[in-house]
């Protein structure tokens, strides 16, 4: 078990591993058998070893953490990061505050990330026709294939390295085609781009200087290159600090609720084929004052928006608004929309002189985008052909993600020979000759390109744990070299000593690694002319959109994204941001919508189109559009994997190269089964409870009074005064005006503090582990407002009183102790508790889980045995090393020093820890500021965790 | 010359207000009692065997708990208790009538007491001892329970005692002792009395072993007297107190439905109401298959059946000024769980099956003619127990489960262990109780002899009123 | 000694009312059950129990207040949800339970030890017939060293309705 | 009647019923006792080695500071054990074909750590530090005991949590001059007690006796 006093190991032997009996699971296993004797406590601890380094690395101090910068990338787009590491152990993933793409935040795949590096379910060795083979033999057999026809078939990149070793195989193999494929690519983005520009770009949104935002199908606050920075910018316009500041507005307009959707002030909820039709009509309304727009296209925009002239008083509001806010507004537009509707926006965004205020344009990171490479269709038609001597499809899962017409898992076997580097032996791993485990991330170097161009590097923080390899390390293999080909270190290394030169290169190669950035190496923005004729020409060409059928939406998940972090444990356990749908997937429909078909949540329907077809369960959506149903993509794997296998359904299977995100076509029917949905949020009305717990308001009326909830940050007279405590005294302060909701704070929560998972009938029963939530509330029918919930750390802490054994106590700097080893499991604490933060071990979670899988543990914390309650500590773990290390230095603890880790992944910022005894601190500050207000004041807790009223900014045209 | 006196005047068999039948002499009355140790029926061996057996499926059930852990059973967060606390309310609940007969009616003179208290104080502890299970089980690690006694440990760390439970600790075991003390005392001179009459050797050595050489001096006779008189005068607050106590592990909790101030005199109520039920459960049988109804007469069963209807009234009482409480008091929290949750949520069935079951059919007893009948009788005291179970249950699940933050709603669903460890106490609870009546005298002989001989001084010959 | 054995409890208090009268000091009977008026003619004094008793119950409460009063406040004090470390309202349950436990307890104890119990033999087992005075016989004992004894009190025995009048060694 | 019982019977009866009351209460004091003996606690017992390595020879004879070898000490919460590189720093020179160090060498060599089995160890539950207490003037030999005077190393002290609060709660009785904090034989100059009480000033010393300052 990895606690406290665990050995030092070196990270590179993974044999050392070997789970040791520890004293609290012997005590556990006595416990079991004596246990009623109370023989237990009578128990010895049991012998154990220590095994120093044989050669310390210098770097290396054991028991103080090292963190390392590296940087991950998502279909090419990086995202700079830090990883701590105990001796030699990634355990915890944070932002890298020096990065662009993160400046300290990350998201819940960043998060999640680390988690798989220990996935047991992870390849272990190269394999040749499902026999196991070496990796020399693989590359020696793959160094002469000048001659072949050879398809390489990789995931979109902006890594240079990779652009040069693709470059420097061309002239090796004269026949090498290379194509990119990305489930979710942005293909439709940078057509759009090149339709209105005549060149794929990729936007770029500074939202600071925002008054006025319309996403139309965009979820920009929890997903999309760079929406760390939006998410925070877009916070920053609408952190209210006083009555005078100002606030931006946002209108969505999207089909299924999104993270983006329950942050909006106004959201319209329209069917998929409404939503072309919506921006027409919007565009309409904005470029009618256009000069240079010709009339036909308005002509052609009014013909385009008819379907949605339901909702003229809505786009002739929004219209108004962005106009009055010219040069202070972005209008942006999400990947799955067409061509068009990309094109359509950029002109709006023209029209309204937002262009080189809040939006800007430049050529995309990503290698040959918006070419003819990222279609999949050229290699399909090579395979159907027989043209493929050899195909090479390097990381990805395309067999699994491709477009279900397209069939791709038949046409691999008609190449000639056949290699998939991948991390596990998944779908694509099945057709082909060849097998390389792919490395993880955090095993690999490699650089990439932040949404900007900011070069981005990764360094490893562990060796192979199973000789895994990167792309580029393949790639080299077909450089020529065979077996002698470089690792990615070497490789990485030398290109940049050729970019850069032999001339102080070692300081700037050290630097960099260093800090995983390179400065000064953004892709500078572009001036932009609109073709105003093919604009026109392509809205004409907009179909019409289909008669009232059903609609159906496929999009990437929220969670498992594209279905790459389908096997990641802590990111199926997290509930869904909006729906709250733990593990599996399910079919989103309105209330409405499903009492017109006659279903319930958890009825299963089939869907079926053009002869393929899959079982779904249904869940009940709030927001989501009448007419519409929404299915997840990502689920339903199948392959060797440990978690995800068969865990929901796989919507690929209805996903064609024709109807890729929306189809209108595809028949429904009642199978009359029911499939066990785990929700880990119930009830989501607030049952006239705003006072008590979510205080909401317009901006108007906090204007008139912002004092609004000082009623509730008191605390209510007591017969008992509180004692003045030590000078420190932590709490936490929670703005529900910039919470999104979009959870990475829980699986970063789950990360820092060894939190189990219990599974999807582990959720069902209602014993999830979070120590941190994110609840939901209905306020209005297309509101459902985000409220993280933690342990409150009350003053009054009714928790403490009950408990029969002091096992939860209060400290003197204010803390709500938790002591696991003291605790004997009555659970009076957790019926006490208000808030219902509070986590019983119903069986041992850890117990269950391979030594592989323990890695990922945090040694600061304890892991929790059966029968023991937990709940948020304050990650108190890194108070007291805080203070432990400014005790050895003899100063004192200053401000910012400690970090909870919820705080510290949070890409708004709208959680701040501290010491609310320091005036000066942040915290103190937003504790006392208007709109502070307790949960549950009145109950007399004083909790130290307190949150700021949200504030909406509605349209006054459009306030009901 | 031993014959008793001659009975003279009406049939006293259809009186019910007559608590002894006849005028046994001393020597035929402890025959009769005697007779039921001595030659047991036959039959009692089957229901040991029935019962032991259920038993073993409880030991079963509570072991693969232990190894496993309670994730077992039902529970979750919210409703992180349910039945363990259940059953246990429900078994001291139970446990509460038989030293309320003994000692309150002692105190108060009562000659119906007599053929009844011996029986009712055994019910007592077998039912403590279904009740001491759960406090222990449901901890999760039950291996640890001793940390909540105050012992000097080497972590220098103490129980904390502003919380109920180790109240609880203290209150059941101090029930259970006292509780057996007094119960032990009033055996003494019957196990004497078969001590000295038994025919078999062995017989008079194991009974002697357990009568501690009692030998009925006036001198022993009075200070008995005194000392018995003490313990019922100790046991009477304490069968008060115990469950004031048990109901505090919910009052002193703010959960709505939970924190409410008249939550210790309406337990105590639902507790004797409970209690007195499972008295009459086991009198009734037993009265009929021991042929006892000379000693047990109408009048008891009337009697009993009048304190049924009291408590009961107590109850009703009780539910109506709570849900008045909470929608007086306009707590939005309070409110939903008395007007909406209980009365209409996930689990309103129980609430409806408790009105049922605790108001409405104890109402029959206001009838002389079907407080009198046994077989009704029977029927009643078992909706009365399912009742009170349920009410147990609702009061805890429902608050649970709806309490202050709507997103942390959820129901409860029993798995097959909770249900087994239920039974397994019903088994294992009726297996101690037939030991008992196959080995001990369950009708205090000396006592009712003293009856007997009062009810003479009182009224040379003639039928005896009761109380 | 003298033994009269009755089968009456009536005649058996009658007797010994009789004896009392006459100024017998020195006598005991065995009964199958409690006799409150019979003691009363054999002139025994009231049990001195209940001070005991008293006394255990007050040193019961003062102990468990002592304990939880030293363990919470003074051994390791510890900050329970803002309470006070000394709480005594809270105190009371135990305080109260504990009273009764020594109460009770020692009521037992002292019953049985002053009765000389617990025991499995005493001269009385000796006597022919004793194991009838837990069942229908009634014995009134006289000593015959009492100053008031005259030998025809085994005549006046047997008109009080003694089945049998018979000396006894001890 | 002829009685069931002979008079004998009843001391014997009388000592049965006495077992069965105190029989219980003495079982529990056992175990009480138990958890307090080295048995339970792990004092004072010498645990072999892989490595005969003599801490009299090299603090003693040598003076080798404790903290070259556990440099941890000072920086980290775990004290550490040497890496073999450390000890070959020296045996590269010194004793460099004694048999005694032939399993240090294979270690350096075939770069496979030594299994050293664990003295002082406190439950996983226990979060201990060291850098902290060195820096406040806790002393080796106060935890680790005379060290120097070891031939192989055993648990000096109890490592309980009331052990442990003795300090905790009283710091002025153990604490020493931040210099003297490896040395063996220190004595404090005047009274232990108000040179403490100055330290514990001085140093800003208030140690925690928060549940959390051990258990997270």
């Amino acid at each position: 078990m990895t606690t406290s006093d665990d050995p030092p190991i070196r990270a590179r032997r993974l044999e050392q591993f070997r789970p040791e009996v520890t004293r609290r699971g012997f005590m556990h296993a006595m416990g079991a058998s004596f246990g009623l004797a109370g023989l237990s406590a009578c128990v010895r601890a049991p012998d154990k070893e220590i095994l120093p380094y044989s050669r310390q690395p210098p770097e290396v101090t054991p028991g103080v953490a090292k963190h390392y910068a590296t940087s991950m990338s998502i279909d090419g787009y990086a995202t700079g990061l830090l990883v701590e590491s105990h001796e030699g152990r990634p355990t915890k993933v944070e932002g890298n505050p020096d990065h662009p793409a993160s400046l300290g935040a990350t998201g819940i795949h960043e998060q999640g990330m680390v988690l798989s590096l220990y996935d047991p379910s992870r390849a272990r060795a190269v394999a040749r026709g499902g026999q196991p083979a070496r990796w020399a033999a693989f590359a020696n057999a793959h160094a002469t294939m000048a001659a072949a026809k050879v398809h390489f078939l990789l995931e979109p990149t902006s890594s240079p390295l990779r652009v040069n070793l693709i470059g420097r195989i061309r002239e090796a193999i004269p026949g090498a085609t290379f194509h990119f494929h990305a489930p979710l690519s942005r293909n439709r983005a940078w057509d759009g781009a090149a339709l209105a520009f005549g060149r794929p770009l990729d936007v770029r949104y500074d939202l600071s200087l925002a008054k006025v935002v319309l996403a139309v199908d965009r979820d920009f606050l929890a997903s999309g290159p760079g929406w760390l920075v939006l998410a925070r910018q877009f916070a920053d316009g609408r952190r209210l600090l006083g009555q005078s500041d100002s606030m931006n507005r946002l209108y969505v307009a999207e089909t299924a609720l999104t993270v983006t959707g329950t942050a909006a002030d106004h959201r319209l909820a329209l069917r998929p084929s409404q939503i072309v039709a919506l921006t027409a009509l919007l565009a309409e309304r904005v470029l009618a004052g256009q000069r240079d727009a010709p009339p036909e296209l308005l002509g052609a925009l009014e013909r385009a928006a008819s379907p949605a002239r339901e909702h003229a008083a809505w786009a002739a509001a929004v219209a108004r608004d962005l106009l009055a806010n010219r040069g202070a507004g972005v209008v942006t537009v999400g990947d799955a929309q067409p061509p068009a509707v990309h094109a359509i926006v950029h002109a709006m965004n023209i029209a309204l002189g937002n262009v080189d205020r809040t939006v800007r344009y430049a050529p995309p990171p990503i290698f040959e985008a918006g070419e003819a490479s990222h279609d999949l269709g050229g290699l399909v038609g090579a395979l159907a052909a027989g043209q493929v001597d050899y195909l090479a499809i390097l990381g990805g899962n395309p067999v699994y993600d491709a477009y279900a017409d397209q069939d791709l898992g038949q046409l691999v076997a008609k190449a000639r020979g056949s290699v998939y580097l991948g991390p596990c032996a998944n779908e694509t791993a099945r057709p082909v000759d060849w097998f390389v485990p792919e490395a993880h991330l955090l095993e690999s170097w490699g650089d990439g390109r932040a949404f900007d161009g900011t070069v981005s590097f990764a360094q490893p923080l562990i060796a192979p744990l199973f000789g895994g390899r990167t792309v580029d390390e393949v790639l080299a293999v077909f450089l020529g070299q065979g077996a002698q080909a470089e690792g990615s270190h070497a490789l990485l290394r030398d290109y940049w000593r050729g970019k850069h030169g032999a001339t102080g290169f070692d300081a700037f190669w050290e630097s960099t690694v260093r800090r995983g950035l390179m400065d000064r190496t953004a892709i500078p923005t572009l001036e932009q002319r609109i073709a105003w004729g093919r604009l026109q020409a392509a809205v004409e060409k907009l179909p019409a959109s289909p008669a009232d059928a059903l609609e159906i939406q496929l999009r990437g998940d929220p969670r498992v994204y594209d279905g790459r972090f389908a096997n990641n444990a802590w990111l199926l356990e997290l509930p869904d941001p909006v729906t709250q749908l733990s593990w599996d997937n399910a079919a989103l429909l309105s209330a409405a919508t499903m009492t017109q078909l006659g279903v319930q949540d958890e009825d299963v329907l089939e869907l079926s189109y053009e002869g393929r077809s899959i079982r779904v369960p249904v869940l009940a959506a709030h927001g989501q559009a009448d007419g519409s149903l929404t299915l997840s993509l990502g689920y339903g794997r199948k392959g060797e994997l440990a978690v995800g296998r068969d865990v929901g359904v796989n919507a690929y299977a209805l996903r064609t190269s024709l109807a890729p995100y929306a189809n209108g076509r595809i028949a429904l029917t009642k199978t009359g089964e029911q499939f066990p949905l785990a929700r880990a949020q119930l009830e989501f009305d607030l049952h006239g409870r705003e006072d008590d717990i979510f205080f909401h308001e317009s901006l108007e009326e906090y204007r008139k009074d912002p004092r609004f909830t000082a009623h509730k940050n008191t605390a209510p007279e007591t017969l008992y005064d509180l004692k003045p405590g030590a000078p420190r005294q932590w709490g936490m302060s929670i703005d529900l005006g910039v919470c999104t909701g979009c959870s990475a704070c829980v699986v970063a929560c789950q990360a820092e503090n060894n939190v189990p998972v219990v599974g999807r009938e582990g959720v069902r029963k209602g014993r999830r582990m979070h120590w941190l939530r994110v609840d939901r509330y209905e306020a209005g029918e297309e509101q459902l407002f985000a409220e993280p919930m933690l342990c409150q750390h009350c003053e009054k802490a009714p928790c403490e009183y009950v408990c029969p054994v002091n096992a939860t106590n209060h400290s003197a700097d204010g803390l709500n102790q938790m002591v696991y080893n003291r605790c004997v499991g009555t659970r009076f604490c957790s019926n006490n508790c208000p808030y219902k933060v509070r986590r019983f071990n119903f069986f041992n979670y850890t117990d269950d889980i391979t030594p592989l899988e323990r890695l990922v543990l945090n040694p600061d914390v304890t892991v929790r045995d059966r029968g023991v309650m937990e709940k948020c500590s304050y990650c108190v773990q890194r108070i007291r090393e805080a203070e432990i290390h400014a005790g050895v230095e003899a100063r004192a603890v200053r401000d910012g020093d400690i970090r909870t880790a919820c705080e510290q992944a949070c890409p708004t910022k709208a959680i701040v820890f501290g010491n609310v005894a320091d005036a000066g601190a942040e915290v103190t500050r937003l504790r006392h500021a208007d709109r502070s207000f307790a949960v549950l004041n009145d109950l007399g807790t004083v909790p130290r965790t307190r949150y700021l009223a949200r504030i909406r900014n509605p349209n006054p045209e459009l306030a009901r | 010359m031993t014959a008793a006196v001659p009975v003279q005047g009406i049939r006293e068999d259809d009186r019910p207000d007559v608590v002894l039948i006849g005028r046994p002499g001393d020597r035929e009355l402890t025959a009769q009692l005697v007779g039921a140790v001595l030659s047991p029926p036959p039959w009692i061996n089957k229901v040991l065997l029935v019962t032991g057996f259920v038993t073993l499926i409880l030991f079963a059930a509570v072991t693969y708990t232990v190894l496993t852990g309670i994730g077992v059973w039902g529970n979750n967060i919210p409703v992180a208790w349910a039945f363990a606390i259940t059953n246990f309310v429900w078994w001291i609940g139970i446990g509460h009538a038989g030293t309320f007969i003994s000692a309150f009616l002692l105190l108060l003179e009562q000659k119906w007491r007599t053929s009844i208290n011996r029986f009712a104080e055994a019910m007592t502890l077998f039912a403590v001892v279904q009740a001491g299970l759960f406090p222990v089980l449901h901890l999760g690690r039950p291996w640890f329970f001793y940390w909540l006694i105050p012992y000097p440990s080497t972590m220098d760390v103490w129980p904390q005692f502003r919380s109920s439970l180790p109240w609880d600790v203290v209150a059941v075991s101090t029930y259970f002792t006292v509780s057996l003390l007094f119960w032990y005392l009033g055996c003494i001179p019957d196990l004497a009395t078969v001590r000295d009459m038994a025919p078999e050797k062995w017989r008079r050595r194991v009974y002697g072993f357990f009568a501690l050489g009692w030998r009925g001096t006036a001198r022993t006779w009075s200070r008995y007297r005194i000392a018995y008189g003490i313990l019922g005068g100790l046991a009477t607050p304490l069968v008060i107190s115990v469950h004031s106590i048990v109901s505090m592990d919910f009052a002193i909790a703010q959960l709505p439905g939970w924190h409410s101030i008249i939550f210790p005199p309406y337990f105590v109520a639902g507790a004797l109401f409970s209690g007195f039920a499972m008295v009459l459960t086991l009198l009734i049988p037993i009265r009929r298959l021991y042929r006892l109804e000379n000693v047990i007469t109408t009048a008891h069963l009337d009697l009993m059946a009048k304190m049924i209807l009291l408590t009961g009234s107590i109850v009703a009482y009780s539910y109506t000024v709570e849900i008045f409480l909470a929608w007086y008091s306009g707590d939005v929290f309070e409110r939903w769980m008395h007007l909406h949750s209980r009365i209409q949520g996930p689990l309103a069935a129980t609430f409806w099956i408790v009105v049922f079951c605790n108001v409405l059919t104890p109402q029959v007893l206001w009838f002389k003619r079907w407080r009198t009948s046994p077989r009704l009788l029977f029927v009643v005291t078992i909706f009365v127990q399912l009742g009170m179970w349920m009410e147990r249950f609702m009061l805890i699940v429902t608050s649970e489960a709806q309490d202050f933050l709507p997103s942390s709603w959820r129901t409860y669903r029993p798995s097959a262990i909770d249900m087994t460890i239920l039974f397994g106490t019903m088994g294992f609870f009726l297996f101690l109780f037939f030991l008992l009546i196959k080995y001990v005298p369950f009708i205090p002989i000396a006592e009712l002899k003293e009856t007997r001989f009062k009810i003479e001084e009182e009224t040379r010959g003639g039928p005896v009123m009761g109380p | 000694m003298i033994i009269a054995e009755f089968d009456h409890a009536q005649d058996i208090a009658s007797a010994a009312e009789r004896l009392h009268e006459s100024g017998y000091t020195r006598l005991d009977a065995y009964t199958p059950f409690p006799m409150p008026e019979l003691e009363k003619h054999l002139g025994i004094p009231r049990s001195k129990l209940n001070v005991s008793v008293f006394v255990a119950g007050v040193s019961g409460t003062a102990l468990s207040f002592l304990i939880i009063w030293w363990t919470n406040a003074i051994s390791y004090p510890i900050n329970v949800g803002g309470r006070p470390l000394n709480s005594f309202v809270t105190d009371i349950p135990i305080m109260f339970e504990t009273t009764i436990l020594f109460a009770a307890a020692t009521a037992f104890i002292l019953m049985l030890t002053l009765s000389g119990m617990p025991r499995l033999w005493d001269p009385s087992v000796e006597l022919e017939g004793i194991e009838r005075t837990t069942i229908d016989r009634y014995w009134l004992l006289i000593d015959p060293l009492d100053s008031a004894f005259d030998p025809a009190v085994v005549d006046e025995m047997r008109q009080c309705g003694a089945l049998a009048v018979r000396r006894v060694e001890s | 009647m002829q009685p069931v019982f002979p008079r004998w019977s009843n001391s014997i009866y009388r000592w049965t019923i006495a077992a069965l009351l105190v029989g219980p209460a003495s079982f529990i004091a056992l175990l009480w006792v138990l958890a307090r003996t080295p048995y339970y606690t792990g004092e004072n017992a010498v645990r072999d080695q892989p490595v005969k390595f003599d801490h009299r020879h090299h603090v003693r004879d040598d003076g080798i500071d404790c903290l070259y070898c556990h440099s941890g000490a000072k920086t980290s919460a775990y004290a550490g054990v040497p890496p073999a590189s450390l000890c070959m720093n020296c045996h590269s020179q010194i004793w460099t074909d004694s048999p005694e160090l032939s399993l240090v060498r294979t270690s350096f060599y075939t770069d496979t750590p030594i299994r050293w089995n664990r003295v002082n160890a406190v439950p996983d539950f226990v979060f201990f530090n060291h850098s902290i207490h060195v820096a406040k003037g806790v002393g080796c030999v106060t935890c680790h005991g005379r060290v120097d005077e070891m031939g192989l190393v055993f648990q000096a002290r109890r490592l309980s949590m009331g052990w442990c609060l003795d300090c905790h709660r009283a710091p002025e009785k153990f604490l020493r001059p931040p210099d003297q904090v490896t040395s063996m034989e220190w004595v404090p100059a005047g009274p232990q007690i108000e040179l403490g009480r100055r330290l514990k000033k001085t140093l800003a010393v208030n140690p925690s006796v928060e549940c959390t300052g051990c258990h997270r």
